[in-house]
């Protein structure tokens, strides 16, 4: 984050402490954003193996779980959501749960279809 | 990068740079043109970046087209007047209620109240302009381009005729073969990014440029319904996108997505358009609720009765909106179980929209009504979209609606809360706002024939409808046949005869708004600075406001903040006595007015790089190397517009330096 | 900004957080809807094959993994180079940017490969249903990500010559935004498109 | 009051071109005048148009009505308190001078009350609504299938053999649906090329017809009778003209009708008129329509092949086109008007017999059939036009105009006549 950003909230916002004490306002040591992206292509590596190993019934919540995770540690770490201001993480969770909501519903009245 | 923009209006000098990059601005934007600096003249219109002027732009273009849809559906009406109308061809007629549709709801009702929420949000919260005044500009630009591209199709062979939802696969190449369904689709993909742009741009207008203590809970209703509009805009339009894409896909590049033959399934579009569709209906309306909610108070001289349930039914309603599109497609073979989640959830809207009404009326209750035009329009809206409402909810009761769908009495129920609620609530703007814009108050008595023209006329129209509906005349039909049409007093013929009629008298009443306005303007009479004992912070600046709009923003105490700076509550009687009048609280504005006020200067490139798009649009209609030209265009638009501060240097003037802060780049501020 | 909020009260913004960062998250908002909605329609059609090759017959899944790997990363170098440019750090933050963009164009690159194999194999955008979606989806990503290139390329090229416009640290913390956003969304493609079969 | 009319007869003649069935007052109507106030009441009383929706005439769509007239009543009422609080305020509240009102900003207890009420009032709605929902969709205990298969602008009705109905072999027929009372018919509907509705009011809400898809629709009618129908949805350049019927009849004239679309085919005798127009349909029209059982001079049966000469695939089976008496979806009558109203406007008793009379010379609307054959696109709207044929390989889109002369369209209308 920037520091004109830092200062200027601090000033007049307050609320910018829930970055927690162990990362340095909102952002991460360059440390931690490597340790990220190795968690990262863990689970890609983890991911493409279904393709490889067949995990049973546990396939399909397993690739769904790992690509939210990813998806959350994206948007958590590389993109500060964690650190940054509450109203960013409004307006983009508004999206994207509005966007799961209406899709999924409406992908399921094409199953509810009944002849 | 394109978006960034001067933060926050008026701000003043900011050294925000390091210092070792002092001078930013070259004297010439990039390329070959020094930016403009007109302020007046044709010039200052076109490449403005202005708040207001934007919004009369748009309230212009609006007008215009409502003229248009008017016309549009006037021939409607005038080939129903008989069975086996002869006015009309049923291509023609096709073409007509798909384009009255389209025009009214996308170029009409939706740039109007952007207009409206360009002029007046800024104001009612204090601020200077919105947050990305370029953006606010190359939005207009869009509309219009989109409105002219939507109606070029008329003179390229046929406009659109697919009805404005536009149901796949009747759309596709085969059924639709004029280029009217690629112009419809690609003018509202144009128009669409006015939508969300504005979207953008209002929510971190209202989020961030309120002035000193407005929380948000003491944001004017209007202020508030816009911006749960604008949320909903910002959520819905990609939607629609979709579906535009996925449509001029199968136009212009043969994909499957609507052919059936290769297993593709019709009402994959029927969800993405409803999806997008019924918050749609909410952005037409809500708007108007935030109008007569200012209206109503001003007029009672009371307060809004319970503000905040009036603010969180808004957003309820924006809420529940999203859940309800299959309503829709009752018809449309979902299968019972989604059938029945859907009309509950219908169902469940009509709670907070019952609580604007019911606020509405308790507004009026007890207080000093003053029926002034924008008041009686106010009160026309409450009755009129109550009736529209309720057979809303006759609708969302499923199996009713099977019986309803697709006949008049859905054509009845969409005009009453469309015209009785969107359009009332337009013309309530019009009268109370228009002092506030030109300077000049409406002709009150034109204003009164215009009102109840309008309300007999619209009755007469749409009242009707109802009939028609239940007598099973379906919707879209280009004639009706006496053979079909009974006898007696619920025939037909003669509602369908009442309604052209109604028609008309509709027709006179918006001419006595015309007039008016002509009137208006040839009159020499200023209006006074609070004609109408106001109460937002809209009304706390000159008629029309400076370019700056207030000479030093006010502090905010109170909800109604322009009220209570002139009336104070007698603590014995609990009457309100006046302390000071408009010109006192004006004054007092001056005498602390900023020292420096920088506003930020006219751009080129909005408009450059809005003017590309229909060339592209052309393009992919006729021929790909005219896309690529306009894509060229666009990308020349964009980078000289990355390059451009949002203000121009002191030097770019003409009263050079007279801010005297030379060598500060203030639209670069933002830190 | 930061100082006029302290300068000159009434002037500074009513949440403390700038303008154009809170822009950009509801564009990211409304983009959700938009990438939503194309893979929505993939979904739904993705097992639609009346004509052509399937799913199964065309995607090469390790080369993909490769290629979404190489995305993913960027991911990184990317918000390396956001950290550079909050430490005024010119060099690192051309740098970083460079290596992104160029992390990208592998994508893209990977992305051309591929169309062409599949097309080779007889898949095109009017093949079938899922010839339709499969393109449609995967080629607004890919647009995405080129937009995406073009403007790093772009910082850079106006970086060195210091004329970017505003604050340079937050113009690449926008860019950034807007790059991880397109690499989450991939995230999802590459779940639900490659490796979910139908 | 509160009982039904519908058999009373005739009191007065129409005048000539207003040709639909008398209907009764409903109980309906009587329900909904004393309720929802004058304007909606009164649009039952009357002699009604042919779709009126108050007018349910089998147990679906009384089902809908039973539901929906006490909603009706309840929005009224709410409509109705609503203009007289407000009415109220107008008068009550006008500026007569009095001071500037206190400036209360709301009372939550009211709030909450008046937010609670119409919660209520939906909840108890929607419980009805939830069951009539799915007592609508019950298809378990259907009697009789026919599938119904809309096109740019005409309904196909195809009747899948069953053998306890004495269908051995499918009936194919067009426009009019021909059913038995007091039976319960399912629907299977589908499209040959845009979405249709189908849309019988008196029987039942409407139902899209989905291209691609199969959807269910129940009817049931408890006297027999002519029912009016429409598409309702917009399908494109002749959706105005695009209507149906639902015929009922007893089951044992049922089972006549039935008998007879499944009678073989009789040529016309040789040496007449209509043996001339035999020729000239097997020349000029059996290409789209077939006549079952017609056969070439050579012997061979010939089969019609529509879908090379129509671009959605179809054309109306003609095989016993005077045996309905309406026809090109249901826009022209085949009856003249005074036949027509004696068919149409028949006590349920004597209707079967009317309408299994079908179409004879006397009775023919030979107009319309004449300006049909001489140049169908320009009495229906269609895209039929050989110019502008390139985006459909060549195909038309309904019936295009044949050029025949005035001595073909005479032998063709012998030759139609004896499809009976
Ligand atoms: C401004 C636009 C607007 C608004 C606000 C609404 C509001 C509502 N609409 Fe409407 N609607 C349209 C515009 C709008 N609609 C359009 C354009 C179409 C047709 C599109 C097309 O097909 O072309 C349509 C179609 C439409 C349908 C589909 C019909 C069909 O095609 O078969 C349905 C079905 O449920 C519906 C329902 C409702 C409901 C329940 C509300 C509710 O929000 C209404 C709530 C309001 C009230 C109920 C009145 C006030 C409340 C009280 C006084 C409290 C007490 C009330 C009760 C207890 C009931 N609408
Ligand atoms: C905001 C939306 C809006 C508005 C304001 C209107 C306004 C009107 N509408 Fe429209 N209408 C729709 C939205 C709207 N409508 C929609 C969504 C549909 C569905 C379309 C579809 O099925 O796809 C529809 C469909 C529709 C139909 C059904 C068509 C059909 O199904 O076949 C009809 C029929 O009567 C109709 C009539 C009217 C009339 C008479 C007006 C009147 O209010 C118009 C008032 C008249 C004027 C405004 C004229 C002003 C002009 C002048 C004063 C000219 C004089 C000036 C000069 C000479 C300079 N409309
Ligand atoms: C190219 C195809 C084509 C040819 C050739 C053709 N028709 Fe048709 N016909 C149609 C179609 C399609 C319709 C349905 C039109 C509609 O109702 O919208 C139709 C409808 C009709 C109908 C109304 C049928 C009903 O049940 O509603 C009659 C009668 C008819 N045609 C007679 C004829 C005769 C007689 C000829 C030959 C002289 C002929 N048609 C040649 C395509 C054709
Ligand atoms: Cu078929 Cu309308
Ligand atoms: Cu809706």
């Amino acid at each position: 984050m920037t520091m004109h950003t830092t200062e200027h909230t601090a000033a007049s916002h307050g609320d910018s402490a829930h970055g927690g004490a162990e990362h340095a306002e909102h952002g991460m040591s360059t440390r931690g954003y490597i340790n990220i992206a190795l968690i990262l292509a863990a689970i890609t590596a983890l991911e493409v193996s279904t393709y490889y190993v067949d995990f049973g019934p546990l396939f399909l919540p397993a690739l769904l779980i790992m690509m939210v995770v990813k998806f959350f540690m994206v948007v958590s770490y590389f993109m500060h959501l964690k650190f940054d201001n509450k109203l960013f993480s409004w307006m983009f969770y508004a999206g994207l749960f509005l966007a799961v909501g209406v899709y999924v519903a409406a992908l399921g009245t094409f199953h509810f279809f009944l002849r | 990068m394109a978006i960034i923009e001067r933060p926050a209006p008026g701000t003043t000098l900011v050294p925000a740079l390091a210092p070792s990059a002092p001078a930013i601005t070259p004297a010439r934007t990039f390329g070959a043109l020094r930016r403009p600096v007109a302020t007046t003249g044709w010039k200052s219109w076109l490449f403005t970046v202005d708040h207001k002027k934007l919004g009369l732009m748009y309230g212009a273009t609006a007008l215009f087209f409502f003229i248009i849809g008017g016309l549009e559906a006037v021939l409607i009406r005038l080939q129903l007047a008989a069975p086996e109308g002869k006015v009309l061809n049923a291509d023609l007629y096709n073409q007509m209620f798909t384009m009255h549709a389209t025009t009214m709801v996308f170029l009409f009702v939706m740039p109007m109240a952007a207009g409206f929420a360009n002029y007046f949000l800024p104001l009612q919260i204090g601020a200077r302009d919105v947050a990305f005044p370029r953006i606010n500009a190359f939005g207009f630009w869009c509309l219009l381009a989109g409105g002219i591209v939507v109606n070029l199709a008329w003179f390229f062979g046929g406009a659109a005729d697919g009805g404005w939802f536009m149901y796949a696969p009747n759309s596709g190449p085969v059924f639709s073969p004029s280029h009217g369904v690629d112009f419809w689709a690609l003018g509202l993909q144009i128009a669409g990014i006015a939508s969300l742009t504005g979207a953008i741009n209002l929510i971190v207008t209202v989020l961030n440029m309120r002035a000193p203590g407005m929380t948000l809970m003491k944001m004017p209703i209007f202020t508030w319904m816009i911006t749960v509009v604008q949320f909903l805009l910002l959520f819905a339009v990609p939607v629609i996108t979709v579906a535009l894409f996925l449509l001029t896909f199968q136009r212009s590049f043969d994909a499957k997505f609507f052919d059936v033959a290769a297993g593709a399934d019709p009402l994959l579009w029927q969800h993405l358009f409803w999806i997008f569709g019924h918050p749609e209906v909410y952005i037409l309306v809500l708007p108007s609720f935030g109008i007569i909610s200012e209206v109503l108070p001003v007029f009672s001289r009371k307060p809004l009765f319970g503000y905040p349930f009036v603010v969180f039914s808004g957003a309820a309603i924006g809420f529940v909106g999203w859940g309800v599109w299959a309503h829709h497609m009752f018809a449309s073979g979902l299968g019972p179980v989604s059938v029945a989640v859907f009309s509950l959830a219908t169902m469940a809207i009509a709670v907070p929209t019952g609580v604007k009404i019911i606020n509405w009326t308790l507004t009026m209750w007890g207080g000093k009504l003053v029926f002034t035009t924008a008041m009686k329009f106010a009160v026309g809206l409450i009755i009129l979209f109550t009736i529209g409402g309720l057979s809303g909810v006759t609708h969302s009761v499923a199996p009713s609606d099977t019986q309803q769908t697709d006949t008049y009495y859905i054509v009845a129920h969409f005009h009453y809360v469309l015209f009785g609620g969107a359009i009332f609530g337009i013309f309530s703007g019009f009268y109370y706002w228009w002092p506030k814009m030109f300077g000049k108050m409406l002709n009150e008595r034109l204003g009164s024939w215009n009102f109840w023209l309008m309300v007999i006329g619209m009755n007469l129209t749409f009242g009707p409808m109802h009939i028609l509906g239940l007598q099973g005349q379906p919707r879209r039909m280009y004639q009706w046949t006496e053979a079909r049409a009974g006898e007696g007093f619920f025939n037909l013929g003669f509602w369908n005869l009442i309604a052209s009629i109604g028609s008309i008298i509709l027709t006179l009443g918006v001419l006595f708004f015309l007039i008016n306005i002509v009137v208006t303007a040839r009159s020499k009479v200023r209006a006074p600075l609070d004609p109408w004992n106001a109460r937002s912070l809209e009304w706390m600046t000159s008629n029309p406001p400076k370019e700056h709009n207030f000479d030093s923003i006010p502090h905010v105490n109170h909800l109604d903040e322009f009220f209570h700076r002139k009336y104070e509550e007698d603590p014995t009687t609990h009457t309100m006595r006046e302390v000071a009048t408009a010109e006192q609280v004006l004054a007092e504005l001056e005498k602390n007015a900023d020292a420096h006020i920088h506003m930020p200067s006219p751009s080129y490139w909005p408009i450059v790089l809005a003017a590309g798009m229909p060339v592209v649009a052309l393009g992919v209609i006729y021929s790909i190397p005219v896309a690529i030209v306009g894509g060229l265009i666009m990308l020349y638009a964009i980078y000289g517009w990355a390059l451009e501060p949002a203000t121009a240097p002191a030097i770019d003037h003409d009263e050079s330096s007279s801010n005297g802060h030379n060598g500060h780049a203030v639209g670069a501020s933002h830190g | 900004m930061a100082d006029t909020a302290v300068a000159h009260e009434g002037h500074t913004s009513s949440t403390g957080i700038s303008n154009v960062k809170l822009g950009m998250w509801l564009f990211l908002g409304s983009e959700c809807l938009l990438f939503g909605g194309l893979i929505s329609t993939y979904m739904l059609y993705r097992g639609r094959v009346s004509n052509g090759p399937t799913p199964e017959q065309v995607y090469d899944i390790p080369f993909t993994s490769v290629s979404s790997f190489v995305l993913l990363m960027s991911s990184l170098t990317m918000v390396l180079a956001v950290s550079a440019a909050a430490k005024k750090d010119d060099r690192g933050t051309n740098l970083w940017l460079v290596v992104t963009a160029l992390l990208g164009a592998t994508f893209v690159g990977g992305q051309v490969y591929e169309f062409t194999a599949f097309y080779n194999e007889g898949l095109g955008f009017t093949t079938s249903l899922f010839g339709s979606s499969f393109y449609t989806l995967t080629g607004f990503h890919g647009v995405h990500v080129t937009v995406g290139i073009i403007m790093l390329m772009a910082l850079v090229a106006i970086n060195k010559r210091s004329r970017v416009p505003g604050s340079k640290a937050e113009t690449v913390e926008m860019i950034g935004l807007y790059w991880h956003f397109v690499d989450i969304v991939w995230i999802i493609i590459f779940t639900l498109v490659y490796l979910i079969p139908v | 009051m509160n009982h039904r009319r519908s058999t009373e007869p005739h009191v007065t003649r129409r005048f000539s071109l207003s040709r639909m069935r008398r209907t009764p007052l409903s109980r309906a109507m009587v329900r909904a005048t004393t309720a929802v106030g004058a304007v909606v009441g009164l649009g039952s009383c009357a002699t009604n148009a042919a779709q009126d929706t108050w007018q349910p005439k089998g147990p679906n769509a009384k089902m809908i009505d039973d539901l929906q007239q006490p909603i009706f009543a309840v929005a009224g009422i709410i409509g109705i308190i609503v203009f007289a609080a407000v009415s109220y305020a107008i008068w009550r509240f006008k500026d007569r001078g009095q001071p500037i009102p206190e400036q209360t900003h709301g009372k939550p207890a009211l709030e909450i009350t008046l937010t609670v009420i119409p919660a209520l009032i939906l909840a108890v709605v929607g419980v009805f609504t939830f069951r009539v929902i799915f007592d609508l969709a019950k298809t378990d205990d259907t009697e009789l299938v026919i599938n119904v298969t809309g096109q740019q602008w005409w309904w196909e009705y195809d009747y899948p053999a069953q053998n306890e109905w004495g269908i051995t072999q499918p009936i194919i027929t067009s426009g009019q649906l021909v059913m038995p009372v007091g039976t319960k018919v399912l629907l299977r509907e589908t499209s040959r090329d845009v979405i249709h509705s189908y849309w019988i009011p008196a029987l039942n809400g409407k139902r899209d017809a989905v291209p691609g898809r199969i959807h269910t629709l129940r009817l049931e009618a408890d006297e027999p009778g002519i029912y009016a129908g429409q598409c309702t949805e917009f399908c494109g350049l002749s959706h105005a003209n695009m209507r149906m019927e639902a015929v009922a009849l007893s089951k044992e004239d049922f089972a006549t009708w039935v008998a007879n679309q499944q009678a073989a085919y009789q040529s016309p005798a040789e040496g007449t008129l209509a043996k001339e127009g035999e020729s000239v349909f097997l020349n000029q029209c059996v290409r789209c329509h077939q006549v079952d059982g017609l056969k070439r001079p050579d012997g061979s049966l010939a089969i019609a092949a529509p879908d090379e000469n129509v671009w959605s695939g179809a054309a109306p089976n003609l095989t016993n086109l005077m045996t309905r008496n309406t026809f090109a979806g249901a826009m022209f009558d085949l009856l003249r008007d005074a036949c027509r109203d004696d068919v149409w406007n028949a006590e349920s008793a004597e209707f079967g017999a009317k309408y299994l009379a079908g179409v004879d010379e006397a009775c023919l609307n030979v107009n319309d059939l004449r300006a049909w054959l001489r140049n169908a696109p320009e009495v229906k709207p269609m895209y039929a036009n050989p110019a502008l044929l390139a985006d459909t390989n060549g195909k038309y889109r309904g019936m295009p105009n044949l050029g025949l002369s005035e001595s073909d369209i005479d032998k063709l209308v012998a030759y139609l006549l004896t499809l009976k």
